[in-house]
């Protein structure tokens, strides 16, 4: 085992923790922990764009973005952190435009904006260009950038290092314990201000957009030292996925021009959202296209997807705003867009919910008080800027925003402050979880119940919930989990066991399909992402504010859920009925 | 609008959605190393039922998790975008996820390997460090001079799409690692960073290219490249590799950028 | 160990294996030639006698192969040169490739008989 | 890595494990498939001269005269008016009787010998391993193209066609 000290220690080297980096490193002795390299970070499958009121092409402003982004969160966004991230938005575009972004251009060599679901001018009007973007390659050119401009500043990482556990010493935070890939050693990180960064955890699901490597490993130690996870119920599925892979295919291609099609040729966004049609927020399409399939409108054989149609665009058109995902379908589905619509389905893709924080990242105890130096930003963080449904571009702005107010923040705590003493035995905890896992004789196989985790959750906890199925998944949750105790793993080596990886992921991934299943049944409403057939209306009365899941242990080792809930705040805007 | 889809089905779409589907017995042939068992590498073949349509990257998972949990590669996104899964599939540089099956003559043993120049630790793994040293070599960020203006730097479209190409690279280490040149003594520079820098000297906002030319009129540096092109084939974003090092190698020259 | 495949690079790579080759080939030959053609300094004799070696079906039919690679340097050389100077060269190298290959095909047919005729007409007579 | 470092206990396993991260004490790193030479912190060395993209001009330049050089020297000697057998002292004697031709053969040793040498420094500089059989075998080449170069153009200006 070895221990490093820093001052501020950084979890995950995507966009939110790679901004912070570039700020702390400045500022306060960094290192930056990442199991992948950084520009393997899923921020680099990011498309369609980035969305600021820059009014680059048309007239926009903040206050317009907050109100979409209000509305598109269903109205479960804590608005004065909407105002902040919308207030802020402009100039985290022209901080990284500044770092080199080479963003897609204007006719007067401005950056270009175009169109994006649910961002609308004077609150709800029409559709307004508001996404920054680089063709269809903006989280690639964002986690480039922010990249590059971190190996100017000389940041510190340490790639390819597992944080597997969070060390938290009366009440302050300590450090992190970190588990080498190469080597299959254990190092402790003593740190005075941890960022967590780690991104998203959709991997619970089969269909999805998200990378092998999005487990949510951050959400779920933070969890397993008794803190809370916000929101989980909130999981957003994407409209249009590459049927049957879940490869996204960006809401830009709608914001291009894109139509969504039934088996009929009809362009049924037009009966769900007359004003909006298919740039109708997330949810809204994604229900629309399982309508259309339940109700015998899909295409294909067994009448399961539906089509995005991009043929009405020119080539070129395509060619210059869209040229990676029309290859997506030429490669995976040897298909023309030129001359086919592409099948699609919803796929699983972005977590609103998380780790909760404030507007500074401080990450919260319970409902009011923060741990001090413990911090959260991007995917793996709940401000709630997302409320129950996320807004398309909204999150590389939320990691530009709140990772650069993270790092700042964790920077400038770490200067006030003595290290906290490092716990008896730090690694205790993730040396049980890895010996436990190498020696175990079970039987059980990681890819097996990891299998069967997705199966469930794609029947029962998609875009459609109701209570039974939603009980279901809690039961068949249950189960896996009793079965994962008994998981063994065949590679019992040191080195780049990504074996070992896998197992302890899936442990991840349990856990947090649980809460989400858990504080979605309890959610007796359908707001933005979470829809329940049971109970199909939004119930502000009761439901008006945020769910907290806290893990509880029992003197017997065994663990459940807590739920509690949090007040929305709200400042400008009152509920309303949400139309598109 | 019109209603295209009904009377427009062409046989690429109705290929790509029939519901069943047909597996095939492929064998990948795996070339593995693991030196906490044996100190030499031993090629493995591995029998299973796929898809033609997938991925080889399913293929190797599937080996993963059904047959030999002890099989190690990167992987990440699955789809082409972070370039963690570069490696020689039938003899040729590939990332795993962009490759199907039935594109890699499935009848026969599909050979995968590691990339060749850079050190293999374990099985499909090897040490990127070498690659991402010369990538920071080249001083791969925007360098200015002067205060930053208060909003954005102006750029015309046509100034943006000078480098657009060399925008699209995701450091998967597939085009260094096909070059001859490199595997020759891992000194060479690389394409990869060649194209790196290629993406700020060309950049219209960039006042660092004098810098990094010097750089690359090095010893090691583009001058190296001895045009065979393994690079732009292997490059599974499509840059054209060898157009960038060549316009390089003209700015040297010319000192015109 | 078993040993790695071979990297099944394309037309690049092995136009460039040929163009290596060919100019070490050629570059030892050229140093072999210089002593010889040296001997004219020695006497005429010397020089006569190595250079009816230079007549020997054997020696013939290598020259004809030096002919050969040397044209396949040469105009491989100025496709390599296009690719250097020519924006367009390294988008149409491998057309340009089979171009030279064509035309080696074309030039080393037309130079068979000449070259090889001293050769052919003691081997077949008139 | 980090300073900082201090070394506590080893994590118990099934494997033996120094603990020392990799490159260093794992016996393992002694085992590695195809290493190339190290890129060290001396590596790339910065040379701060134009010499690299001098000789790769040459090379061009002197490629493109020498297609005319020597594809004309071939057509003369190998295929025009019965090639190679009518090659004798005389013949020679004929030809470097004009300047022209004597200044065209000399271009052609010269440009032939210093593309050939500069072709065969990369080719050395490619495959030699070590770095002392690098620089031997180039000094070899440049000691045999210096023989040869001045070797050839003695021969050529003091060609005496009454030896
Ligand atoms: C296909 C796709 C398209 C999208 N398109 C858009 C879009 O157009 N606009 C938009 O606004 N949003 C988009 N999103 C959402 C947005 O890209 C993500 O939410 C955002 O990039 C998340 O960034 P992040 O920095 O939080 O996490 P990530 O980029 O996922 O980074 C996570 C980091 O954490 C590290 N990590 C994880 N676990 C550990 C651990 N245990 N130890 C150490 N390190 C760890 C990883 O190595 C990685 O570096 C898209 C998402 C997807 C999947
Ligand atoms: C006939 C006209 C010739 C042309 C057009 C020509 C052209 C070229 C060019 C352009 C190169 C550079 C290749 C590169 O940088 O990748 C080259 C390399 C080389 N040439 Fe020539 N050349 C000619 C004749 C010769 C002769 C006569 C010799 C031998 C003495 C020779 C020996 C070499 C060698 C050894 C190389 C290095 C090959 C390598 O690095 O791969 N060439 N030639
Ligand atoms: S240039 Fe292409 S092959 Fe090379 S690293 Fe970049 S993406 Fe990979
Ligand atoms: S493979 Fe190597 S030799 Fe040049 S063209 Fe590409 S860098
Ligand atoms: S897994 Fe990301 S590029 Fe292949």
């Amino acid at each position: 085992m070895q221990i490093h000290k820093y001052d501020t220690v950084i979890v995950g080297a995507g966009g939110a923790g790679m901004r912070a980096a570039i700020e702390s490193t400045q500022r306060s002795r960094t290192a930056v922990l990442t199991k992948l390299y950084p520009t393997r970070s899923h921020t680099g499958a990011a498309q369609g764009g980035m969305c600021a009121a820059l009014a680059n092409v048309e007239e926009d402003n903040w206050e317009w973005h907050t109100f979409d982004t209000v509305k598109g969160g269903d109205y479960l966004v804590d608005q004065d952190a909407a105002e902040i991230m919308c207030k802020e938005a402009v100039d985290a575009v022209l901080d990284l435009e500044k770092m080199g972004l080479p963003f897609s251009r204007t006719e007067q060599g401005r950056i270009d904006q175009r169109r994006f679901g649910g961002h609308t001018r004077n609150h709800g009007e029409a559709a307004v260009r508001r996404s920054c973007y680089a063709a269809d390659r903006t989280g690639h050119m964002i986690l480039q950038t922010l990249f590059q401009n971190c190996v100017k500043h000389g940041v510190e990482f340490f790639n390819e290092f597992y944080v597997l556990d969070l060390l938290i010493n009366d009440g302050k935070t300590a450090g992190v314990v970190a588990y080498e890939l190469a080597t299959g050693e254990i190092h402790v990180f003593q740190a005075k201000s941890v960022v967590f960064a780690s991104g998203g955890t959709g991997k619970f699901f089969k269909v999805t957009s998200n990378a092998h490597t999005l487990t949510g490993d951050g959400q779920a130690l933070v969890y397993r030292r008794g803190l809370p996870l916000e929101d989980m119920e909130f999981f957003q599925f994407h409209p249009t996925g590459i049927w049957r892979m879940g490869i996204l295919l960006t809401e830009g291609a709608r914001g291009e021009g894109g139509i969504l099609r039934n088996k009929d040729g009809e362009r049924f966004m037009e009966r769900y959202a007359p004003v909006m049609k298919d740039l109708a927020s997330r949810d809204v399409c994604s229900r629309a296209i399982y309508t259309e399939i339940r109700e015998g409108r899909g295409c294909g054989p067994d009448g399961d997807h539906v089509y995005l149609d991009l043929t009405h665009l020119p080539p070129e058109q395509l060619d210059a705003k869209l040229p990676d995902i029309t290859e997506f379908a030429r490669t995976y589905l040897g298909i023309e867009p030129y001359t086919d619509p592409i099948p699609i389905q919803p796929t699983a893709h972005y977590a609103m919910g998380g780790i909760p924080t404030n507007v500074q990242g401080e990450v919260l105890r319970n409902n009011t008080d923060v741990v001090p130096g413990l911090y959260a930003a991007g995917e793996v963080a709940c401000v709630s800027v997302h409320g129950a449904n996320r807004l398309g571009t909204n999150s590389l702005l939320d990691i530009n925003v709140f990772g650069k107010r993270a790092g700042i923040a964790a920077a400038d705590y770490a200067q006030t402050v003595e290290h906290t003493e490092l716990p008896e035995n730090p690694a205790e905890k993730v040396v049980a979880i890895i010996e436990g896992l190498r020696d175990s004789e079970g039987t059980e196989s990681v890819a097996q119940i990891r299998k069967e985790l997705q199966e469930t959750m794609d029947t029962n906890a998609m875009v459609y919930r109701t209570g039974e199925t939603l009980k279901q998944a809690v039961a068949d949750i249950a189960g896996l989990r009793e079965r994962y105790k008994h998981v063994a793993i065949q590679d019992k080596g040191q080195r780049y066991n990504t074996d070992l990886l896998e197992a302890v992921e899936l442990g991840n991934l349990l856990d947090l399909a649980e809460v989400l299943a858990v504080s979605a049944l309890a959610r007796e409403e359908s707001r933005g992402g979470h829809y329940r057939e049971d109970f199909p209306t939004r119930d502000d009365v009761k439901f008006m504010q945020h769910t907290m899941a806290y893990q509880e242990v029992a003197a017997d080792g065994t663990t459940s859920i807590r739920l509690d809930y949090k007040p929305v705040v709200t400042t400008r805007y009152q509920p309303m009925e949400r139309k598109y | 609008m019109s209603t295209p889809t009904v009377e427009k089905h062409s046989a690429a779409l109705d290929a790509a959605e029939v519901g069943g589907v047909k597996l095939i017995t492929v064998t990948l042939r795996i070339r593995r190393f693991n030196p906490e068992e044996l100190p030499d590498p031993v090629w493995v073949d591995y029998q299973l039922e796929m898809d033609p349509k997938e991925r080889v990257l399913d293929a190797l998972n599937k080996v993963k998790w059904e047959q030999d949990g002890t099989l190690t590669y990167r992987r990440s996104c699955a789809h082409g975008i972070c370039g963690s899964d570069a490696m020689r599939i039938n003899g040729r540089n590939r990332l795993a996820c962009k490759t199907l099956i039935k594109d890699v003559n499935p009848e026969q043993p599909i050979t995968i390997e590691a990339i060749k120049g850079l050190t293999v630790l374990k099985d499909l793994i090897v040490d990127m460090d070498p690659f991402f040293q010369a990538y920071k070599d080249v001083m791969p960020f925007l360098i200015t001079s002067g205060n930053e203006p208060t909003r954005e730097r102006l750029q015309t479209a046509e100034d943006r799409e000078r480098f657009d190409d060399t925008t699209k690279c995701i450091l998967c280490a597939a085009c260094t690692s096909s070059c001859p040149v490199f595997w020759n003594d891992g000194q060479y520079f690389g394409p990869a960073a060649i194209v790196n820098a290629h993406r700020f000297i060309f950049d219209s906002r960039d006042e660092g290219a004098e810098q990094r030319l010097e750089i690359l009129n090095d010893r090691e540096g583009v001058w190296r490249c001895r045009t065979t092109f393994n690079c732009s084939e292997a490059c599974p974003r499509g840059i054209e590799v060898t157009k960038a090092i060549q316009e390089v190698k003209r700015a040297l020259v010319t000192r015109r950028f | 160990m078993p040993a790695g495949t071979l990297y099944r690079g394309r037309e690049g790579m092995w136009s460039w294996v040929a163009h290596r080759v060919t100019g070490v080939l050629i570059f030892f030959f050229l140093f072999a030639h210089v002593l010889d053609t040296a001997l004219v300094r020695v006497s005429p004799e010397s020089y006569d006698t190595v250079i009816a070696t230079y007549k020997t079906p054997l020696v013939n039919l290598m020259e004809y192969g030096l002919t050969a690679a040397i044209l396949f340097h040469a105009l491989n050389g100025l496709r390599v040169i296009a690719v250097d100077f020519w924006s367009r060269g390294p988008r149409l190298q491998k057309q340009m490739l089979w171009t030279v290959v064509g035309v080696w095909v074309v030039l080393m047919a037309g130079a068979f008989y000449p070259i090889l005729e001293h050769t052919l007409l003691s081997w077949f007579g008139k | 890595m980090a300073a900082d470092t201090n070394e506590t206990l080893v994590v118990p396993s099934v494997h033996a494990h120094t603990g020392q991260g990799l490159g260093t004490g794992n016996p393992a790193d002694a085992f590695v498939v195809e290493p190339p030479r190290a890129r060290t912190k001396k590596t790339p060395r910065r040379t701060r001269t134009n010499f690299e993209m001098l000789a790769w001009l040459f090379m061009r330049l002197s490629g493109v005269l020498l297609v005319v050089l020597i594809l004309g020297h071939l057509l003369i000697m190998l295929v025009l008016d019965g090639g190679v057998s009518k090659i004798n002292f005389a013949f020679v004697a004929g030809r470097w009787a004009s300047p022209f031709w004597q200044g065209w053969d000399l271009l052609m040793l010269w440009l032939a010998m210093l593309h050939g040498s500069n072709g065969m420094r990369t080719v050395i500089n490619d495959y030699a391993e070590k770095d002392s059989t690098r620089l031997w075998l180039k000094t070899l080449m440049g000691a045999a193209t210096v023989f040869t170069v001045l070797l050839g153009t003695l021969v050529i200006f003091t060609f005496d066609p009454n030896i």
